[in-house]
Formats: C-alpha cells, structure tokens, sequence
C-alpha cells in the first residue's frame, strides 16, 4: 500500500512505523530528514502548493513502486513553520528484499530535493530570513536516478 | 488570453501576492515570454524576474521547461528551484 | 555514539529508535530486517560465536564510522529461534547528511551478510530443518564496498 | 602442537560437537593441512570437511585464509561461509 501524505501537523514517527504495514515484507529501510540547527537557524519554513505538492509526492512514491517491489510505501512531508530537530520529511519503504528497499528509499529522498514543489526558508537567531538556494549536489543525485 | 498566475517562495515575495489574473499581449506564446512581460511590466516584476535562468514553471499543474508554449494555458504558476526534503 | 549489541531477546524498534541519539543529527537512515515466512520457513534460528559475533559487527561499526560522519550509529543483531515477522537485524545510522547516513546504512547490512560469523537455519512446517546458503548476490554487493 | 578447535553450524553438526582439544602431527603447519589431517581422521570429519573450499577459518579470533599457518596458535574455529543479516 502506497501513503503519501503532506501535513502541518508534527510527523510522529513511531505512530508512522506503526501504520507503515512493516509486516512480512523482509526488509524496511526508512529515512528521517530533521532541521539541523546547526547554522544558527531557529525555525524553518517550508513553502508548498496546494495541489501539486501532494501530487508530486504521489508521483514519485508511484514511480518508486513501478520500478522496485514495494508492497508498503510510506512518504510524508511536513510544511510550515518547524523548529530545529523537528522531523521534515519521513520515508518508510518494505520490500522482500533489502536491496530494493533502501534503493527505493535514497531514490524517494533525492528525487523530493529537485522533483516536488516546496520550498525551504530559514529564520536566524538575529530573525533574518533566507530561502534555501537548490544544491548542485542534491541535483546531480537527482539526475543519477534518470 | 487571460491567465491566472501563482507566485512561490521569493518569487511571490518580490511580487508582493500570491496570485494575480493577467491578460498578456498576444505576442506573450511561451512561459519565457510570460516571465520577460513580467519583468518589463513594473518594478516588483522586474525584481521577481530579474534572473530568468532562476525561475520554473508549472503549467496547469505540469511542471514544464521554461519554452513550453502557453496557447490554452489557464493556470501558470512560477517559482524558484524547489528545496524541499 | 557507536551501539553494537547481540541478543536472544526481540529486537524492539521503537526502545531502540528512542535510545539511539537520532536529536540533531538532520538525517537519520534506518534498516530491519525480518524473518520471512514465505517460503514454509515456521522458524529462524542465527547461531553464533559467543565472543567474534559482537566483534565482528563492532569492527564493521567502526569501519562505517571511519568511512563516513556518523555521530550516532546503532547496530543490533538478533540470535537464537525466531518466527517469521520477527526482527533479526536493526541498523540505524545517524549523520549531518543524508548521503551519508543512508551509505553506513547499506554498507552495514551488505557487510554483515558476509563478514560477521553468523549461520541461519531454517525449519520448515514438516520439521525439517536446513542451514541457509550464502548467496553469490550478497558476496558481489559486500565486495562492491571494497 | 595442542590445538582448542570449535565448530559452528553444519560443520558443528556433523562433527557431532561445538568443541574439541586436538594435537595435530608437526606436518599440519596450515589451516588448510588442519582441516584435510581432520577429514582423514575419521568418519565424522570426512563428513564435515569433504569439501574444502566451504570451509571457512578464525585462529585465535582472526577471520584468516586457508592457507594461514598455524604456528603459535591456540583457538581455530572452522565453519561455513556466514549467513547473517
């Protein structure tokens, strides 16, 4: 069963693994991807679309599904305004085998960087705002997945 | 050819809304077209687009190069890379 | 912090993921593997040796900690009977980075399957029982880290 | 030379026990001789060891070759290739 979800509200992960049907599927590699407070960020803002965030997060999760085994697949985003260590985007893939799984997994967080409509603002300490410019890097792992 | 247009991130901010209804010139046939009027129409467009290299576009929901054409476009929405994850 | 643990006792994910130090670490990338059921198996048993099985998974622990930036890293590997669905095997690697995280994350449980003395027999509903094979997939994907 | 050997899984099994003391003649000088010296030895080493090349050796808590020799050694685990994870 493929879960997408984009919400507000805190993702709570244990509730998530919970509901991800882990069962008898072998392996489920998951990914947790938090506010790092590192740079003197106090709060991160994420911007998105109405419709097209969900769908584009949809879109992905199904393009994973097409091309690994994945009986449960679950992707959740958060938007808004969160804190540093607050969890921002949630992967939990099952898979009968672990290749496929983490594959899935790392294709899934890579491809959200460059692929979904959201956007990353950051407040500082002094409460100046910048909006986080795309990293070649995170395009480049993009594009390996092509 | 009216067109309702959604603004992203700093795009929107530059553009002081989140949406507007435009009526560009008939000359106006690609999304780079669209983002050039823009930028020449007033001062926050030509903050917004100042760089056009740095902007994207979603036509309808689709997100499309920046040469996609716009005949029997309704809803365009232009924005930054996206950063999310 | 670097957690290596072997026990007999189940494997329980969320007491692990709340006592692995994931706080501010911005990526988190995690791994279970679970006895499958499908193919008859009614039980799993992992032999081991009492003293090379934790060294072994402590050295591979600390070759990922070499290899990439993991400030918490936590390795927990089931012995003895366990039934289908149960966990044999949680890793759970956090770092700055996702790319990072997601690698120890692979190359642990890719390394594990080849480095670490640890034997699998299965027993089948008629009582049968059999020691699993190592598979020539699992020695190509280990050597790929090399 | 005395030798502390212990046996794991189907080597174990065949074997008919996880461990033994052995003293090897002075022409066992490697892992491999060690394990051809059990398989000559009697009925359950032929049964354990009639295939060389799937057994795999630890001396003294060191995965090693079967061509590591074996001077100085006191503990050799022999076993089948690992099947963890």
């Amino acid at each position: 069963m493929i879960r997408v979800v984009v919400q507000d509200a805190a993702i709570d992960f244990a509730t998530e693994t919970d509901r991800h049907d882990a069962g008898g599927h072998g392996a489920t590699a998951s990914f947790v991807g938090r506010v790092r407070g590192d740079d003197g960020v106090t709060q991160l803002f994420l911007e998105h679309h109405p419709q097209m965030t969900e769908r584009g997060l949809a879109d992905l999760a199904h393009a994973a599904a097409d091309r690994w085994r994945l009986p449960a697949l679950t992707l959740i985003h958060r938007v808004g305004a969160m804190a540093p260590g607050e969890t921002i985007v949630l992967v939990l893939a099952s898979s009968p085998h672990r290749a496929e799984a983490l594959a899935a997994c790392t294709f899934l967080i890579d491809r959200l960087k460059t692929d979904v409509m959201l956007w990353k603002r950051e407040t500082l300490a002094d409460g100046a705002a910048r909006w986080v410019e795309p990293r070649t890097a995170d395009q480049e792992r993009a594009e390996g997945w092509d | 050819m009216a067109l309702q247009l959604a603004y992203f991130a700093w795009v929107r901010e530059r553009m002081g809304c989140g949406e507007e209804q435009v009526e560009p010139p008939a000359d106006v046939a690609t999304a780079s077209d669209l983002i050039a009027w823009l930028a020449a129409r007033d001062d926050r467009g030509a903050r917004a687009f100042a760089e056009p290299a740095r902007i994207r576009v979603a036509i309808d929901g689709q997100m499309m190069g920046n040469d996609a054409a716009l005949a029997g476009a309704r809803d365009v929405a232009l924005f930054p890379p996206v950063t999310g994850g």
